[in-house]
C-alpha cells in the first residue's frame, strides 16, 4: 500500500513540475470542443442536439493524448525496470500509475464539463447528468487507456497505434456516456445507462491492472 | 548465491551464447567481459530476470528466481544502460522516491549525505536535466550507496564518470563485496579488486 | 546616425535604467486610472439613461467594450514588442511581452465573461457560436499558448525567443479570425463606434464608453510595469547592479 | 439621475445579478491582479535580501 | 536542392519503415469520423449537415497527432543537431521535412476523405469540393503544424502544449475549409472560400519554413 | 586553424568557465579534460556554434564563425552524447543516408567497407534499435571515416567502445591530425597520441 500511495505522490509532483502538461490537457479539451461550431455552424439548436456527442468524442481525445505519456517516458529512462524489479508487486504500482493519470486528466474534464455544457445551452438537469456520466466514464477512460499504453510501449508509431488500439475500446463509454445525456434531454430517464456504465467500470477495475501489468512484463521482455 | 546453469540466449537468428554457467558466491565479484556485442548486456538482462533465456536456469540461494519473483527484487539492483532518474525531478527527489518505491524509508539527511558523497553537493535542488552526463551517472551511484541489496548487476557502471568517480565506485563495489555482496558488472576497463573472477562471452 | 546615438537610445531598453523608471512611472498612471475611472462609473451608473430597449442590463457595455478592446489592442502591443525582441535581440522586449500576456489574457477572460452575462438576459442563452464570440475566445486560445508555451521552457531566452515567434504567428491570425465575421451570419452587434462614420449610440453612453476604456488602459500599462519589475528582478537577480540596488541591500 | 433608491439601484431594474456579476468579477480580478503582480516583485525582492544577507555573512 | 531530396527520401524511407505509423494515422481519422455517429445518433439529415465540419475536425486532429514525431525523434536522437550543422541551409532541409510530413500524413487523409464523405450521404459535387479544400488545406495544416512542432521542441509537456498552440493557429483553415462545402450544399458558390483558402496557403509556404527553422534553431541553443 | 578568445560561458546562475582562450592548428589536437560537470559538453557544444557563448569569440581560419555559417558546417563534424543515428535504419542507410545530407556522395562499396572496417560486418541490415550499445557507437565512427572535414570535434567518443574499437578510434585521430586536420574531443581516459594539447578546465 505504501508503494502506492509513493508512486502516487510520484506522478502527482511531476505532474506538478509540468503544471502546464496538465493546464494544456485542460484546454485541449476546450479548444476541441469549441472546434466543432466552427466547422458546424453556429445554430444553437443543432449544436444543442450534439451537444452530448462533442463533449464526449472531445472527453475521449483529451484522455488519449495525455495516454502515450503514461509509462512511456519510465520507459525511457529505465525507471519502469526498476518498477518491474521493485518488491512492491507490479498490479499495485500500475493501479498507483492509472489513479495518478485519471486524478491529473479525468478529474479537470469532470469539472470543467459543465461549463461547456453551458455553451452548447444545455440545462441544469442535462448538465448534473453529464457530470455523473463523466464522473463513471473517466475512470474507466484511463483503465481502458492503460491497457492501450502498455501494449503499444516502445512499439514504434506507438502513438498512433495507441489511438487505433483504444478508440474501438472506448465506443461503449461514448455510447452509454452521451447516451446518457441524450436521453435525458429527450425525456427518457439517464438511470439505464448511467448504470451500464457503473458495470462497466467496475469490470475494468478489476481486469484492467492486470492486464496492464502483463502487458508492461512482455514490453520489457 | 548466484548460480546460473546452461544459459544460452538468442537474438534474431544469432547464438550469443549457449551452455553458460556461472555461480557467484558471496563475497565475490564477476566481471564480464568481451567485444562489443559479445552479449554481455544481454547476459545481464536475464540475470536480473528482465528477459528471459532461452534455455537455461537461474537460481538465488538455490531457488530458481522464476519461483522467488518479488522476493528476488528485494534482494538485487540492477543498473542498466539506462540511468532510471527522472529528468524533471531533482537529485534528491529521485533519490527519496525511488527509495520509498524499494520500500525503504530513507530520511532526508542521509538522502543529502549520499548525494554529497557523489560530489552533488549544490546540486541536490537542479533539475536532473540540466546535470552533466557524469553528474546524472553519479545520482546513480548515490542510489547504490543507500540501498541494501545483497547482489548487485551493474551494466557498465564506469561510463561518463571522471577519475574521482571511478575510484569512488571501486571502493563502493570494495566495500559491498567485503561485506559479503555479490556484485556482477560489465566493463572494458580492467579492474583491479580482489576476489573478482573474470567471465569471458 | 553616429554609433553613439544607438546606444544612447538603446539605453532605455535596457533593464538597468527601465526598472526605475518603471517604479516612478507606475503611481502616475494609477493616477491616471482612477481619474478615468471614477467619473466614468459616475457616467455608466448614475448618467447613462436606461435603455428602452435592453432596460438596465444595457450597463454591461461599459467594461464589456473596454475589455473586448483591450483584449485585441493588448495582442498586438505584445507581438510588437515580441517582434522587436526578435529583431533587436533587446532583453527588455521580451520581459514586457512576458509581462502584458496575463493582463491580455484576463482582459479577453472579462469580455467573454460580460458578454456571457450579457447574452443570457438579451439572447437567452450564455453563449452562441458567434463570429465574434468565437474569434474572442480563440483570442483567449492564443494568450493561454503563449503563457503555457513560455511557462514551459526554463531558459529565459529561450522562451522569449520562441514566445515571439508564436506571437507574430498569432497576429497574422488574428485579422482573419475578425474578419471572418463576414463570412457567417452573426447575432452579435457589428461594430457601432468607427472614425469614419457618425456614432449611433447616444453621446453619453459613447462618452462612459471612452472613459472606461481609457482606465482600462492606464490600468493595463499600470500591471504591466509592476509585473515586468518583477520579472526584471527575477532574470537579472545575478547582475551586480540588482545587488546594488537599494530595495536589496536594506 | 436613474434611481430613486438604493435598492433599485442594487437591483438594476431586474438585472442585477447579471451586471453586478460582470462588474464584481472585472473588479475581483483587477484588484486581484496587481496584489499578485506586486507579490511577485517583493517574493523575488525577499529572496535577493537574504541572499545578500548570506553574502555579507560569508565575507565577515 | 539535392539536400531537399535526401531528407524527404529519408524521411519517406523512416515512414515505410514504420508503415504502421502512417496507416495508423489513417485509421485515427477514420474512428473519430465514425465515433460521432456513435455518440450523436443515425439521422441522415442531421448527420449531412454536420459532415463537413466534422471531416474537417476529424483532419485537424489527424495531421496534429503526428506532428508531435515531427521533428522530436530527429531531436531525441541528435540528428537535428547534425541538421543545422549541416553544409545546406536549414530551411531548406525544414521544407524537406514538411513535404515528407504532408505526403505521409495529409495526402492519404485527401484521398480517403471522399469515401467518408458517401457515408455521410454527401453528392458528388460536395465530395469534389471537399477534396479540393482538403488539397488545399491539409499542406496548409502541415506548414502551421510545423511551427508549431519546432516550438514545443524538447519543452515539458511537448504533445499537448503543441495542440493548444496549433489548433487555434487552424481555425482559419478549417473555417473556410469545411465553409466551402457547406457554401456548395447551401448553393452559395465554394469559390470565395477556396480562393481563401489558397492565399492562406501561399502566405504559409514564404513564412512557415522561415519561422520553422528560427524556432528550431533557438529550441538547441 | 581554430581560435576561441575570451569564451565563457553560464548555467542558470552558475559560471562555468571565463576569459577561456584557445587556438589550435592544424596537425593538432586537443584534449579537454575536467571533472564531471566542469563544462566540456557545454564547451565543445559553443565550439561547434550549436549554442552561443556568454561572451567571447571563435574564430575558423580567422574568420568569425558566425559570420561564415555554412561554409564552417562544411569543414566541421561534431559528435555529441547523442548518436544521431536513426534507431530504424540500418547501419548501411545510416551511413549513406547521412553523407546525402552532408552533400557529399557516397557509393555502396565505400560504405559498406567502412562499416566492415568498424566490425559491423553482417550488421550491414540490421536495424539499429537490435545493436549493442558498443555497436551504436561503431556506426558513427564509421562515419568519422568518410566524412572529409577539416575539423572533428567530439564529445567522449570512446564511450562504450571496446579495446579494439579504442584503438581503431585512437589511429584513425591520428591518421587525420598527421593529415593536417584538427581535433577537439573530451574523455576521462588518457590517451597516448603524439602532437596532443590539453586543456583542462
Ligand atoms: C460571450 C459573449 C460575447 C463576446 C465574446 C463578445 C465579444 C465582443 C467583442 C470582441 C467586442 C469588440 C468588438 C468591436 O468593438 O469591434 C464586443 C463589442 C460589443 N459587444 Fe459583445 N460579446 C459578447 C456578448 C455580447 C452581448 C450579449 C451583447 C449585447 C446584447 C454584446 C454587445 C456588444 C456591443 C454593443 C459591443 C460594442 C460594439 C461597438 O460599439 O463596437 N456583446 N463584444
Ligand atoms: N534481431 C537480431 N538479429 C540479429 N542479431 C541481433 C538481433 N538483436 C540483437 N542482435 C545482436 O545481439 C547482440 C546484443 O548484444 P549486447 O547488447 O548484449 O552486447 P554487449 O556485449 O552488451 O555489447 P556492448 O559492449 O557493445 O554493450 C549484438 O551483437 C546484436 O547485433
Ligand atoms: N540551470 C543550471 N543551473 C545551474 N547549473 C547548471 C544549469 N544547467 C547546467 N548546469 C551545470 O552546468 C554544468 C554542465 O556541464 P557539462 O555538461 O558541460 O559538463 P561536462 O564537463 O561535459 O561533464 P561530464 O564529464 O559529466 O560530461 C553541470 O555542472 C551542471 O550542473
Ligand atoms: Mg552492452
Ligand atoms: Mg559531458
Amino acid at each position: 500500500m505504501n508503494a502506492v500511495t509513493a508512486i502516487i505522490h510520484r506522478d502527482l509532483l511531476l505532474a506538478m513540475r509540468r503544471k502546464s502538461e496538465v493546464l494544456t490537457a485542460l484546454f485541449f479539451f476546450i479548444i476541441v470542443v469549441s472546434l466543432f461550431p466552427l466547422g458546424i455552424g453556429p445554430e444553437t439548436a443543432l449544436l444543442r442536439t450534439i451537444a452530448p456527442g462533442i463533449l464526449w468524442v472531445a472527453a475521449l481525445l483529451a484522455t488519449m493524448l495525455g495516454l502515450a505519456r503514461l509509462f512511456a517516458p519510465d520507459h525511457a529512462d529505465g525507471t519502469l525496470e526498476q518498477m518491474v524489479l521493485a518488491p512492491a508487486p507490479l498490479g499495485l504500482l500500475v493501479t498507483g500509475k492509472i489513479i495518478a493519470h485519471w486524478i491529473t486528466t479525468g478529474l479537470p474534464l469532470v469539472l470543467l464539463a459543465p461549463v461547456l455544457g453551458i455553451q452548447f445551452d444545455l440545462d441544469s438537469g442535462a448538465l448534473g447528468i453529464l457530470v455523473v456520466a463523466l464522473l463513471l466514464g473517466t475512470p474507466l477512460l484511463s483503465l481502458i487507456g492503460a491497457i492501450g499504453a502498455a501494449l503499444t510501449l516502445g512499439v514504434r508509431g506507438g502513438g498512433v497505434l495507441l489511438s487505433v488500439l483504444v478508440l474501438p475500446l472506448y465506443v461503449p463509454a461514448l455510447i452509454f456516456g452521451a447516451g446518457a445525456v441524450e436521453a435525458h434531454i429527450s425525456g427518457l430517464g439517464a438511470g439505464g445507462h448511467l448504470s451500464l456504465l457503473a458495470a462497466l467500470l467496475a469490470l475494468a477495475v478489476f481486469f484492467a491492472p492486470w492486464a496492464t501489468t502483463a502487458a508492461l512484463r512482455i514490453a520489457l521482455e | 548465491m548466484l548460480t546460473a546453469t546452461g544459459l544460452s540466449c538468442v537474438r534474431g537468428e544469432r547464438c550469443l551464447f549457449s551452455g553458460l554457467d556461472l555461480a557467484v558466491e558471496p563475497g565475490e565479484w564477476l566481471h564480464v567481459q568481451g567485444e562489443n556485442g559479445a552479449g554481455k548486456t544481454s547476459l545481464l538482462r536475464i540475470l536480473a530476470s528482465l528477459s528471459p533465456p532461452a534455455e537455461g536456469e537461474i537460481r538465488w540461494e538455490n531457488t530458481p528466481i522464476k519461483a522467488l519473483a518479488e522476493d528476488y527484487y528485494r534482494d538485487m539492483l540492477f543498473l542498466g544502460h539506462h540511468g532510471a532518474v527522472k529528468e524533471d525531478l531533482t537529485p534528491f527527489e529521485n533519490l527519496t522516491l525511488s527509495s520509498k518505491l524499494d520500500g525503504t524509508a530513507l530520511d532526508e539527511a542521509a538522502a543529502l549525505k549520499a548525494l554529497a558523497r557523489f560530489g552533488l553537493r549544490g546540486r541536490e535542488d537542479l533539475a536532473v536535466r540540466f546535470l552533466s552526463a557524469g553528474q546524472k551517472r553519479r545520482v546513480l551511484l548515490a542510489r547504490l550507496a543507500v540501498r541494501q541489496a545483497a547482489l548487485w548487476i551493474l551494466d557498465e557502471p564506469f561510463t561518463a564518470l571522471d577519475v574521482k568517480a571511478v575510484d569512488m565506485l571501486s571502493s563502493l563495489i570494495e566495500e559491498h563485496v567485503k561485506a559479503g555482496g555479490i556484485c556482477i558488472l560489465t566493463s572494458h576497463q580492467s579492474m583491479p579488486l580482489p576476489n573478482g573472477k573474470v567471465l569471458k562471452i | 546616425m553616429s554609433n553613439n546615438k544607438i546606444i544612447h537610445w538603446f539605453k532605455f531598453a535596457s533593464p538597468q535604467s527601465f526598472y526605475p523608471l518603471a517604479g516612478k512611472m507606475i503611481p502616475w498612471f494609477w493616477g491616471l486610472t482612477a481619474v478615468f475611472l471614477i467619473p466614468g462609473l459616475w457616467i455608466s451608473f448614475f448618467v447613462a439613461p436606461t435603455d428602452f430597449q435592453q432596460g438596465e442590463g444595457y450597463r454591461i457595455i461599459f467594461i464589456h467594450v473596454p475589455a473586448a478592446w483591450m483584449s485585441m489592442f493588448i495582442y498586438l502591443v505584445m507581438a510588437t514588442w515580441a517582434g522587436l525582441g526578435l529583431a533587436l535581440n533587446t532583453r527588455l522586449s521580451g520581459m514586457m511581452a512576458q509581462a502584458l500576456a496575463p493582463t491580455g489574457a484576463i482582459m479577453a477572460f472579462l469580455s467573454l465573461w460580460t458578454g456571457a452575462l450579457w447574452g443570457k438576459p438579451m439572447w437567452g442563452a450564455w453563449w452562441v457560436w458567434d463570429a465574434r464570440l468565437t474569434s474572442a475566445l480563440i483570442l483567449f486560445f492564443l494568450y493561454i499558448g503563449f503563457i503555457a508555451l513560455q511557462a514551459a521552457i526554463d531558459d529565459a531566452r529561450r522562451a522569449d525567443k520562441a514566445g515571439a515567434i508564436l506571437a507574430l504567428v498569432g497576429v497574422v491570425n488574428v485579422p482573419i479570425i475578425y474578419f471572418s465575421v463576414k463570412w457567417w451570419n452573426t447575432l452579435h452587434q457589428g461594430a457601432s463606434v468607427s472614425l469614419t462614420k457618425a456614432p449611433t449610440m447616444a453621446t453619453t453612453m459613447l462618452w462612459g464608453m471612452l472613459l472606461m476604456a481609457l482606465a482600462f488602459w492606464m490600468y493595463s500599462i499600470a500591471v504591466a510595469l509592476t509585473r515586468v519589475r518583477a520579472i526584471i528582478l527575477e532574470r537579472e537577480a545575478h547582475t551586480e547592479w540588482v545587488k546594488e540596488l537599494d530595495e536589496v541591500k536594506a | 439621475m436613474n434611481w430613486g433608491s438604493p435598492a433599485e439601484f442594487f437591483a438594476m431594474g431586474g438585472y442585477g445579478l447579471y451586471v453586478w456579476g460582470s462588474f464584481g468579477v472585472c473588479a475581483v480580478l483587477m484588484i486581484v491582479e496587481p496584489i499578485l503582480a506586486s507579490r511577485r516583485r517583493s517574493d523575488i525582492l525577499r529572496s535577493l535580501r537574504r541572499e545578500s544577507l548570506a553574502d555579507k555573512l560569508d565575507s565577515q
